[in-house]
C-alpha cells in the first residue's frame, strides 16, 4: 500500500523524525483563511515524478488562497486526478541529501540507500555517478550501527553525526515497525532549523495487515475518502488474485505467475493480444477460481477466455468446480478455452466432461486456440 | 546424486496436520520420499498418512533423525517455526508458505545463515529429484528420472516445463522453484551452484522472469564459475513494464528487471535462449546431438 | 549489584510481571496500623537461603502487629541483620515453577532456566534429577522463540502457554533493558489468580551503570538507606581494583587477578596467611596504586606489605609513582616487598631505587620474604 | 606456524589514537609485528608511530589488507565497533577492553558467530607468536620463540609463566590470554583446539583458575581429542570460597568451579599438574626427558 506524502510525514512525525508544519486540503475542502507565505503547495498522488509534471508550486510572497489551490486541484498526474494539496511551510534548504530503506530482495537483506546529492534528479545521479550512491546492508536482527551512520555522514559532509544517527535510528525502527517495504526520504534536506524530511514516500507490506490491522486500515480508509471522485482501484484485495488490465481480446486466468506470462508471451507470439493478467496464486480454492472469472469476465472486450491450470498445490477437481459453478450461475458470452493437468487432474477431468467443457493438454494448441476464437492470427 | 534431496532424506512436515500438509504428506510418501515426522503444536501424539506427530520439533529430532524439512505452517507462524527448525540444527528447509511478511522473511534468512542452513522460497512449490524424492507440489507423473537440473522462480513453470521434457523423454536430476518472493532464502544463483558440484546433472534449463535482479546474478555466476551448458527462458517478454516503488527500486535495479536485459546477459554468459517450452525441448537435444 | 526481593519485584511490576501487593517496612519504620492475615513476612536481605534461616514467616490468621515484625528484626541471616520487611499478601498457590535468566558465560549466551518443581529445594532437585531443569540457549539478537516458551509450557504441564508467553519476553525485556546479569523467580506460582512472581533475585551489571546512571543510583541510594545501621560495604567502587579481606597478616596487592591468585597460592604454600586479595586491574594509573596501598593499609593487622607487579598494558614507571607517593604522604608502619617487572620496567626500578625502596625480580623469593617478615613460617 | 598471528599477519588497531593504542602500537611495531593501518573516528589522515590512521574500518580495508585486529576502543563504543571489524570480514579481533557489559559482550559474540569470525577478550592481555609477531601487551623480552603453547586466563599469569618458561631456556609457539569473563569470545578449549592443530607447538601449558566451568569444557576436550602433553596450573586454590548468583549459579556449575574439581577433571583428561611456575618448568624438563 503506498502512502500519500502527508501520511508518511505523518508517520515520520509519530516517530521523532522532523518535517515541515502544514495541513491537508481536499478538493471538497474549501481554503476557509487565507494562508501567508511562503508556503509549498504539494500535489498529494500516489505516482511518481510528479514535481516533474507541476505538481509542486512555491509561494514565496503574498498569500495562498482558494485560487491558488485551485491550480493544483484540476490537474491530472500520470492519469491521477489530483484530490488532495498539502500545504506547507517553506524550508531554508542549505544542501539536500537522499535517504531510502528497503529490501535487496535475492539477498534477502534490508538495505540503507543514501546519496549525498538529493532532490528531483536522484535518479540520473544513479545512472550518471553511481559511485555517489551508498548500498548499505543493514542487519536486520541488529539494525544500523553507528558506524554505518558515520559512514554516510562523512560522504554528506557534515560534522557531526548526531542528528543523522537520531534520523537513521527512527527511520528504522519506523520501518520495521509498520513493515514497510519502502521508506524513502527525497530530499532530506539540511535546512537552518537542523535535517528535515521534506517528502515522504512511504510504502507498507500489505502481507502484514493482519498484524497492524488498525493502522493499516485507518490509512486506507483516509485515501479511499480522499479517491472516492478518482477512479475505482483496479486491484483487487483479500485474495491471492493479482489482476492486470491490458488492451487485447484474450481474457486470461493461470494459476501460477510464470505460467501466466508465459501464456502471455505465447499469444503473443501467435499473433492475439491478451485483454488482462489474472494469476490467483499456487494454493487457491474454487471460490478463488469462481471470483477470477468474475473479474475477468466483466471486461466487455473479451472475445474469448484462456483458463490455464497446472496443478501442484492447486487441485483440478477445486479448479473444476469454480468454473462449473460460474458457468451455471452466469452462462459464458464467449468460448472458453481451458488448459488442465497436474494434482487430482483425473478427478477435474470428469467434471468437466460432465459438464460438457472440453479441455486442452498441450499449452501451445490451448493458446492457438483462444487467440483464433478470438479473431487473432493464429 | 541429484541436489538437495535424494532416496535417503529424511523428511519432517511442519503443519502436516492441516489440510494442505496432509495431502501432500500422503503424495510425497507414495512417491516414496521418506517423510518420518510431522510436527503440529497441540498434536503430539495422533498420526497423518501412518507419520507420527510431535508438539515439538525438538522432540521429533530426539526420536528421528531428519536431514530436511518441509512447512505448512500459515504466514502468522511461520517466523518462529522456521527458528525451531533451525535452533536444532536441520540445515534444509523448503518454505511453502506464501504471505510472510517481507520483514519476517528478511529475519528468517539471516537467522538461518547464523545457523548454515538453507531456505527453499517463501511460497515455493518445492523441488523433487525424480525417481528418488519429492518435497512440495510437484506432480510425480510430470518428471521422469536423469541429468537435466531445472531452476525456476515460479512453481506452476517448472511444472510446465517438467512436463515437456518428460513428455519428449528427456529425464532430470533436480526440478525446483526458489518462490515468487520479493525477498527470497535460495537464489537461482546458489541453485546453479549447487548444480554445477553436482556430477549426475549434465545441463541446466533456467526459467526465470522479468522483475527484480536474481536472474542477472545468475548470469554472473555462469559467466565466471558455470561448465555445464545452460539454457534459458525468460517469460513476461510480452508484460507491461512495471512501475518501480519510489526511486528506490530504480536505483536497485539500474538497468536491470527487463526481460532484454536477462536475455542479453545470459546469452554473454554463454546460454542459450528458448522463448517456448518447446524450443527448450530442441536446444537441449541439439547439445546432445540429438 | 544485588536487589532486594522488593527492589526486584518493583522491576518485575514494571514490566508487567504479576506479584503480590506488598509493603515495606525498615527498622526505624513502626507499623502504624496492624495489618489483618493472612499476610507473608519477609526479611529482605542480601544474602540468600533466607527461607531456611527462618527469615519468611506465614500468618495464617489473626493480625500482623509490630511484635510479629519485631521477630524478624532481630535476627541475622548470613552475618546480614535484617533491616527491611516486605509484608504481603499470602497467593493462593496451586504450583510451584522455578524460572531465572542468566549468562553461559564460556559459551557466551543467554540462558533462561526452568524447572516444573520450583521452590525452596530447586538445588536439591538440580542435583538429584538434573533432568527436570531445562537450560534453553537464548539467542541475544532475537530473544525467546514461541517453540522455546512451548517447551516450557509443556514441561509445566501449562495448558495454554500464553501467560507464561507474556511473563518470559516481559522477563526477558527487564533482563535487557537494565542489563541484569541475572534474574530469577523461585518460585513462579501457578495461583488462583494465574501466574504470579513470589520471590524476586535481580542482579544487575554493574559495568551497565553508565548506560543506567539514574536507576541504577536510585536503586543504590535505596540499599544504602537500609542499609546505614549494618555493615560497611567492602568491595571499593568506581575503579577496577577488586578488595577481598582475608584473615591473615600479609597485606597483598597486584595487578593482575591470575598472579594475585596465584601469589595467595604461594603465600599459603610457603606457610603464611594473605591478610586480603587486592587486584588492581590489568590497565591503571598510579592513582589506582596509590588507593590499593590505601585501602590495603588500612587493615591494622597488616604485618608485611607484598606487592606484585608485571606490567603487559600497565606500565611500571606509573606504578613505581603511585608507591612512592603513596609513602610520601603516609609513610610506611610495616615493612613493604616490591616484585615488579615488565613494561617500562627499568624507569619504575630506577625510580623505587632512587626513593630507596628495595625491588625484586623473583616471585617466589619475594613471596617468602614478605611471609617471614609477617612472623610467619617461610 | 603458530596460532592465529605470526609474521605475515597485517594488524589493524581500532583506537589507535588513544594513550594505551598508541603505546601499543610503538611496542608491537619495533616487536616487528606488521601493523598495517589504524583507525579512530574523527582523526583519519593523521599517523600514529607511522602507521596511517582512518576514520573508518571500511577505509581501511580498502587500501590494505587487513588480516587481524586489535582494539583498544572504550566499553562504551565497543559493540559497534567490533561490529565494524566484523562487517568487513575481518575474521580476527584481540579485544583488550575491559568492562564491557555482558549483555554487550553475548551480543558482540552473536554477532561474531554470524560472521564465523574469532574474538580473543574481552579484557585480554592479547597474545604473542615469540620471534614472530605480538597483539598486545606481552612485555617481549620475556617471551622466545620455540614449541610451547601457553593459554591462560589472566594476562598477568601468562605473562608470569612465559617469564618463567623464558629464563629456564623454555621457547613458545604462541602464548595468550583469552580474557576475565563473566562472557568471553574464545575459551580455553577453543584455544587448546588451535595448538591441537599447530604442528609446531608440542607441549600445552593450560593455565586456570577457580570458578566458572572453562577448565572443565577443556579437560573434556583434551580426553576426547588431544594427543599433545598437557601441564596445567589452576590458581586460587588458597582463595575463600565464592558465593554464586541466585541459585541459577549453583545449577549451571553444580559441583564445578572448584579448583580440586577442575585439578581432578585435568588430571583424569591426563594433564599433569603444577602448583607453580617452577613447577611447570621441572614438569616440561621431565616431558622432554631433560
Amino acid at each position: 500500500m503506498k502512502l500519500f506524502e502527508f501520511q508518511g510525514k505523518r508517520l515520520f512525525k509519530e516517530f521523532g523524525i522532523a518535517v515541515p508544519e502544514g495541513t491537508v486540503f481536499t478538493a471538497s475542502q474549501p481554503l476557509l483563511e487565507s494562508m501567508a507565505a511562503p508556503k509549498v503547495l504539494k500535489a498529494q498522488v500516489l505516482a511518481g515524478g510528479r514535481g516533474k509534471s507541476g505538481g509542486i508550486k512555491v509561494v514565496r510572497s503574498g498569500v495562498i488562497d482558494q485560487e491558488a489551490l485551485n491550480g493544483l486541484f484540476t490537474q491530472i498526474i500520470e492519469d491521477e486526478p489530483v484530490q488532495a494539496v498539502l500545504i506547507e511551510d517553506m524550508a531554508n534548504i542549505l544542501q539536500e541529501f537522499y535517504l531510502s530503506m528497503t529490501f535487496l530482495g535475492s539477498l534477502a537483506t534490508p538495505v540503507l540507500i543514501a546519496c549525498p546529492a538529493g532532490g528531483m534528479d536522484i535518479e540520473e545521479v544513479a545512472h550518471n555517478t553511481p559511485e555517489k550512491i551508498l548500498r548499505i546492508h543493514l542487519n536486520p536482527l541488529t539494525g544500523p550501527s553507528d558506524y554505518q551512520v558515520r559512514t554516510i555522514a562523512k560522504e554528506f559532509g557534515l560534522k557531526s553525526s548526531k542528528e543523522l544517527a537520531h534520523i537513521i535510528n527512527q527511520l528504522w525502527k519506523m520501518f520495521r515497525h509498520y513493515e514497510a517495504s519502502l521508506v524513502e526520504i527525497n530530499p532530506l534536506a539540511l535546512t537552518s532549523d537542523g535535517l528535515m524530511a521534506l517528502d515522504a514516500k512511504v510504502v507498507l507490506d500489505e502481507k502484514a495487515a493482519f498484524r497492524h490491522t488498525a493502522a493499516y486500515n485507518a490509512l486506507l480508509a483516509e485515501q479511499e475518502d480522499i479517491l472516492q471522485t478518482g477512479e475505482e482501484v483496479s486491484s483487487t484485495k483479500g485474495d491471492t488474485i493479482t489482476y492486470v488490465p491490458l488492451d487485447g481480446t484474450v481474457g486470461l486466468i493461470s494459476d501460477g505467475a510464470g505460467t501466466g506470462m508465459l501464456t502471455l508471451d505465447l499469444i503473443k507470439d501467435s499473433g492475439g493480444n491478451a485483454a488482462n493478467f489474472c494469476e490467483m496464486g499456487g494454493l487457491t480454492s474454487p471460490e478463488v477460481m469462481y471470483k477470477a472469472m468474475e473479474i475477468v469476465m466483466a471486461n466487455l472486450d473479451i472475445k474469448s477466455l484462456l483458463v490455464v491450470l497446472i496443478g501442484g498445490f492447486n487441485r483440478m477437481d477445486d479448479m473444476a468446480e469454480g468454473i462449473i459453478r460460474y458457468r451455471q450461475d452466469h452462462g459464458m458470452r464467449v468460448p472458453m478455452v481451458v488448459r488442465m493437468c497436474g494434482t487430482m487432474e483425473e478427478v477435474g477431468k470428469e467434471m468437466m466432461r460432465q459438464a460438457d467443457i472440453p479441455t486442452y493438454e498441450d499449452l501451445i494448441e490451448a493458446v492457438r486456440n483462444a487467440v483464433s476464437l478470438a479473431g487473432g492470427n493464429a | 546424486m541429484a541436489i538437495l534431496i535424494n532416496e535417503n532424506t529424511q523428511i519432517l512436515i511442519q503443519g502436516i496436520t492441516g489440510k494442505s500438509g496432509a495431502l501432500q504428506a500422503k503424495v510425497m510418501k507414495q512417491y516414496g520420499t521418506k517423510v518420518v515426522a510431522g510436527v503440529t503444536p497441540g498434536r503430539g501424539g495422533q498420526e497423518v498418512e501412518g507419520v507420527p506427530v510431535y508438539d515439538l520439533v525438538s522432540e521429533a529430532v530426539r526420536a528421528h533423525r531428519i536431514d530436511a524439512a518441509i512447512s505448512f505452517v500459515p504466514a502468522v507462524f511461520a517466523k518462529d517455526s522456521c527458528m525451531e527448525i533451525f535452533d536444532v540444527g536441520i540445515k534444509f528447509l523448503v518454505l511453502t508458505t506464501e504471505g510472510i511478511t517481507d520483514h519476517d522473511m528478511v529475519d528468517i534468512v539471516a537467522y538461518a545463515r547464523t545457523k548454515g542452513a538453507r531456505i527453499l522460497g517463501p511460497g515455493t512449490a518445492g523441488l523433487i529429484s525424480p525417481g528418488k524424492s519429492k518435497a512440495g507440489a510437484h506432480p510425480p507423473r510430470m518428471y521422469t528420472e536423469g541429468r537435466v537440473g531445472v531452476i525456476s522462480k515460479s512453481g506452476a513453470l517448472s511444472y510446465e516445463v517438467g512436463k515437456n521434457l518428460t513428455e519428449a523423454g528427456i529425464g532430470q536430476s533436480t526440478v525446483l522453484s526458489v518462490g515468487g518472493g520479493p525477498v527470497w532464502g535460495m537464489t537461482q544463483k546458489d541453485v546453479v551452484e549447487l548444480f554445477q558440484a553436482d556430477p549426475e546433472t549434465e545441463i541446466i534449463v533456467l526459467l526465470g522472469e522479468i522483475g527484480g535482479t536474481m536472474e542477472e546474478e545468475a548470469a554472473e555466476y555462469i559467466t565466471n564459475h558455470l561448465n555445464k551448458p545452460v539454457v534459458t527462458m525468460i517469460v513476461g517478454r510480452a508484460a507491461p513494464v512495471g512501475k518501480s516503488l519510489g526511486h528506490a527500486g530504480a536505483i536497485i535495479e539500474g538497468n536491470k528487471g527487463t526481460a532484454a536485459a536477462k536475455l542479453e546477459l545470459l546469452q554473454k554468459a554463454g546460454a542459450r535462449i528458448a522463448s517456448s517450452p518447446r524450443e527448450i525441448i530442441q536446444i537441449i537435444k541439439e547439445m546432445r546431438g540429438e
